[in-house]
């Protein structure tokens, strides 16, 4: 061995990903990984993707009604998202970037509050401490130094927590993720860094966003080891999560987890995916889809009839027509509240401004009977 | 045949490139996609990848690796996807492309323009609708243009590409889809130079980028109520085109000042700064401002309440009359 | 017996961990070497290394894990090593310590009290004299604070500490020197109020941080030819206390604004349009400005020749005297 | 192998920094890293890093007698300046950050001029383009993608040049260089990112930086091979970096260099590095100085001689006396060049304050006789 206190090869990510169900339903045992699922798991971790995937569709609808102003979409990704989210305990914490709503229906989000956001009714309008789930981040990549932090603070406190982050291919090109695994690096802090990779950052394919060989392999600059596995599948997903969780709750520090995987929508409702991809490229992605599979699983240990069927399909509805509910048509607040939540303790700030408000709203009110509303 | 202001800043992209072959053009999305709002769109397929390419997500990286790109002679022309994503690249710019070639003693020259869509007003999510040209404009080193028309989009955008000195280029994103009969190519005043895009008397409005419209529009609903408005169109917001201003002011006796941004330190507080210092005497009322709050960008169902539009502009001009 | 400034926000830093297990301060090379202007000497050694910690060189990192940090529930106090390095965290400090609490609607607070010695006049080289203050005073959510005197570097950076909003806590470097005999632990007015630091009846002059010393001094002088300077000490730049402003041009009938950062829209500008707006009647001359120059810091044999100083200031008043 | 494209062993650093040269003297050839020096490039070498230890020394005393505002030391780190800068053709380019005297005396620049920076009377004086040796810079990483930029201008001219740029080991934690890392992967630009790991950053040392085995596994995660060298042998620098330089110039690609040194002298003459390390330490790092083996190795080839001593000694005292006569009580200039640079163009720029800084110099040199320079 040479200088260094920890052996490199014990970080660097096997040739192939971790893979552990075929899209058949094969499910390949792993020692390494095992699953420890009995079968109201495996049926639950099906019933979420296939909840995640019918409210997906909801929030496209909406968009294309005009209820949202734009949505990004997760389908494909469910596997990956409800794996791994099922991985954590209930007091780990969750650092979401924006297209997470199969870790958000995981945790028990309400998801008509989260999609408040791409309606535009307010910034965010979930607590994030009522599930330790925090808020959506927009700016790339910003939120891994978040979960970092937290952890930071968890090891502080000593409470033997994990927390994940959620970002994209894309996102391991920016700096802050790179300064997060950095200190969590440094630190031990107990963090997930959860890549989906799915392939594109809007456009622009993986090729051109790194020439590493595998995401997966930029752990090893951090001292962390870095996993990789079929995002796709989502026990796989399931088993890889859970073994960094523990570990980082042991103590043992963060863990980089590569999940392959593939976006079947555009990057956001707002986007034309027929200027850089083929139907081609779709029809095949298309045949690694992460529901099909589980049910192919379910199918086969016969944890698959009609009465589960209905059941899902019955709930999916019920969350999909929840969060219309609460999406559609609803207003925003009293636009007063722009100066509510500005500082805990706005002494000195913007009384003129919200003088000035303040009677806009009364004369718009008044004068030419302009709905506020 | 009518072009928006997109289609006019796309020309002259791609007339700029045709004319020298140093400019290149790069950013998130700006190759294959043609940029989310397609201003670069067609230009990869013309000029080829060596001259209009997508790079990693990396903002502080498009800038660092524009400024490296202008030293060994090239003119980049980086894009910055969105308002609210050009601050990761703040170390960038304000410490290497606004300081360099002071540095330098003048031997480095960094002929880069930064485009950057901004504003708000097209009910997008947060971070997609900041305004944050005061910030490049209290660094000194670096340019600020922002066109209010097409024709200007067209005719700044080739000027400050031609320019040897870094550019901030900040494009009012609502009004990409405004639209103008304009035969292009097409030549404008200076950048440097406000232009008086309708006379009047009574009060002047200094406004910018997506104000301009509005601007214009808050005079025709003035005329109305029998008040003369002169709206005065900045275009460049460093150098500001103090001159002018206070000329107007000279003719008028009072002066508003229009933003999205918000009020305390925009553009706005410069502006009132540099009239009372200039234009004292002459001043009949205090400089007043129409702008955005401050307090962080609304949620899109609320930017309404919270953006300057006709209605504040004429109440700033009902306070300056009262006076 | 005398303490400087740099001990009495030492001495407000040990004071605040000492009351309060949850506050955290941590930064590049703040531990074992105490700071590269020993601000926060000797707390490692008493607090920890759990409490005080040296990080990995990467702004973003410190502002970004703060963040964390204090939605967990403790209280940092990060410290950027100096003004000019704040720039790389300049997306975490905008987008996410100012906007954060807003976008939650309350739930997330985020107490964090980011320290930044800044200013020039040490004669270090570049980006170790910036002036940052404007870009974080146009920033809503942010409260930007500066102390002019240990007495205040003391108890602003208590009361920082002890508030719930984020606070950018600006040290003049160029003050850390500066000596008191005040007895500690010491309570001065809160940081939003503006302090009258010498009463006078001609010209109003507003500054703060490293300014205060020299805008007193300025009053020595003015005094010797005859003029009567009020000094006001704005101590936080957001809010700016707006009324005590107002109140004292309402005596003196002219007013000048001292900083060292450029010109155009620094807080001159803000405070100019404040003025003139509230309280345009009582004018008796333009708010005028003895600030930098709108180009980058200089090198530091030539600081001397930028900064404002006592001769720019009685330039100032002469011209304002001469309305 | 994976599906990945490139064998990611074929870029992770050996277990042991390459090392030709042992503190006795004794030469190791190896047939990887061949050396091509003739006895006089031996002696040049050796003669680079006489010089670059004297210039140091001068400039520590200019700051000490007020001549200069800070200095900051390359002392001990000569052979990993001297040893890559060497390796480099005319027309490649260097991007310094503000520790690289002896890469700059390498490449010629004037040495005083560099050292106006430190002196204050501006903020760089030396022309980049006369030796392709870019401006100091101070921002930690930031040269990195200067570097970057300009390797991927000379690639799109065809001019087939490589360029170096030096940062520290804190620098690695930057997010400015892991872009440029990102980027010259992607582009497979010429850009060697040389790191000087000279253990410490200001007061904190390497443990605290990173958790990596070493900086130069960094290098996989993005794709380039990370080689690790001995910083303190200029023979093994030089060769690692000419295998790095020749690849480059081929157009194969990026590398990462992590060269092993010690900066045997205060971060800056402002620092108190007693506060954080011991005499021990030093003692210990003496023992490996770059200077010393290499004379070592000169006599034991009886390249070494009284002749050769004197020669170089004077070279060396004629550079340092040379600097002092540049730097001692220099002037700056007319304080109005502070508006010179700012634009090319700078119409409708601070006349007004030109005018008053005009002002402010006649009343001063009028007035109370104030000196102005
Ligand atoms: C700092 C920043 N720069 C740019 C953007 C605009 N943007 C939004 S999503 C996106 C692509 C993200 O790709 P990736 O990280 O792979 O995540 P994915 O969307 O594929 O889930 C870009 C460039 C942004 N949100 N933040
Ligand atoms: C962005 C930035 N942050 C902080 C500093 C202050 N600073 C100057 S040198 C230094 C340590 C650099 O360490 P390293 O990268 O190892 O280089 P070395 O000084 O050891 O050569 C720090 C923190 C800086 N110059 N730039
Ligand atoms: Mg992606
Ligand atoms: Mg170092």
């Amino acid at each position: 061995m040479a200088d260094h206190a920890i052996d490199p090869r014990s970080l660097l990510p096997p040739d192939e990903p971790v893979h552990l169900l075929d899209p058949d339903g094969t499910l390949h045992e792993d020692d390494d990984h095992p699953l420890e699922l009995d079968d109201e798991q495996l049926r639950e971790l099906y019933r979420f993707m296939v909840v995640t995937r019918k409210v997906d569709r909801e929030a496209i609808n909406l968009q294309r009604q005009g209820q949202l102003g734009v949505y990004a979409s997760c389908m494909g990704q469910e596997a990956a998202q409800v794996g791994s989210a099922y991985a954590l305990a209930e007091d780990d914490w969750i650092f979401p970037s924006y297209r997470e709503l199969g870790a958000a229906l995981v945790r028990k989000v309400d998801a008509a509050g989260l999609l408040h956001l791409y309606r535009g009714t307010w910034l965010s309008d979930h607590d994030p401490y009522a599930h330790n789930f925090a808020l959506m981040s927009i700016p790339i990549g910003t939120q891994a130094l978040h979960a970092t932090g937290l952890a930071m603070g968890a090891q502080r406190d000593g409470n033997a927590i994990a927390v994940i982050t959620y970002f994209g291919d894309g996102g391991t090109s920016e700096g802050d993720p790179h300064e997060a695994m950095t200190f969590a690096g440094v630190m031990r802090s107990p963090v997930i860094f959860f890549v989906q990779n799915n392939q594109y950052a809007i456009s622009v394919p993986l090729e051109k966003q790194t020439a590493a060989p595998t995401l997966a392999h930029k752990a090893v600059g951090y001292g962390m080891p870095g996993y990789r596995v079929d995002g796709n599948d989502v026990l796989a997903t399931y088993a890889v999560t859970k073994r960094a969780v523990e570990r980082a709750r042991r103590g043992e520090g963060p863990a980089f987890i590569e999940a392959m995987t593939y976006r079947m929508e555009a990057h956001t409702t707002s986007d034309d995916p027929s200027r850089y991809r083929t139907q081609e490229e779709l029809d095949e992605a298309a045949k690694t889809d992460p529901i099909a599979r589980m049910r192919n699983l379910l199918t086969q240990r016969d944890l698959y009839d009609e009465e589960l069927e209905q059941a899902i399909d019955e709930q999916a509805k019920e969350t999909a027509a929840y969060v219309r509910a609460g999406i559609y048509d609803a207003s925003h607040g009293d636009p007063l509240e722009l100066f509510e939540h500005v500082y805990v303790d706005p002494t000195g700030h913007f009384e003129d401004q919200r003088e000035q408000l303040r009677a806009e709203l009364a004369s718009s009110a008044d004068g030419d009977g302009e709905e506020v509303a | 045949m009518a072009i928006t202001m997109a289609q006019a800043i796309n020309a002259a992209l791609r007339d700029a490139m045709e004319a020298d072959d140093r400019v290149l053009i790069f950013g998130e999305d700006v190759g294959r996609l043609g940029g989310v709002f397609r201003v670069t769109d067609g230009l990869q397929a013309t000029f080829g990848e060596e001259r209009c390419f997508d790079t990693p997500l990396a903002e502080s990286g498009i800038i660092g690796t524009a400024i490296g790109l202008a030293m060994y002679g090239f003119r980049p022309v980086p894009e910055m996807q969105f308002d609210g994503f050009t601050y990761p690249a703040f170390e960038q710019i304000v410490s290497h492309l606004a300081k360099m070639p002071n540095r330098s003693r003048g031997t480095v020259k960094l002929p880069v323009t930064v485009r950057i869509p901004y504003g708000g007003g097209i009910g997008a999510v947060e971070h997609h609708s900041e305004s944050p040209e005061a910030y490049w404009a209290h660094t000194a080193g670096l340019k600020v243009m922002t066109p209010g028309t097409p024709e200007d989009g067209y005719a700044m955008m080739r000027e400050a590409i031609a320019m040897d000195d870094p550019v901030i280029f900040l494009e009012p994103k609502r009004r990409y889809w405004m639209k103008s009969d304009a035969e292009l190519p097409i030549t404008t005043q200076p950048a440097r130079e406000a232009v008086v895009r309708r006379e009047g008397t009574d009060v002047s409005v200094f406004c910018y980028g997506p104000m301009v419209r509005t601007a214009l529009e808050a005079a025709d609903a003035a005329a109305d109520e029998g008040w003369s408005l002169e709206v005065v169109d900045l275009r460049s917001l460093s150098p500001l085109d103090t001159a002018t201003m206070v000329a107007s002011v000279e003719r008028t006796g009072r002066a508003i000042v229009v933003h999205e941004a918000a009020m305390t330190l925009g553009m706005g507080a410069e502006i009132a700064a540099r009239i009372q210092e200039r234009a004292f005497y002459h001043l009949e009322a205090p400089v007043l401002r129409a702008t955005g709050y401050d307090t962080p960008y609304p949620p899109a169902k609320l930017e309404e309440f919270w953006l300057p539009d006709v209605d504040r502009i004429l109440d700033m001009v009902e306070r300056s009359m009262s006076y």
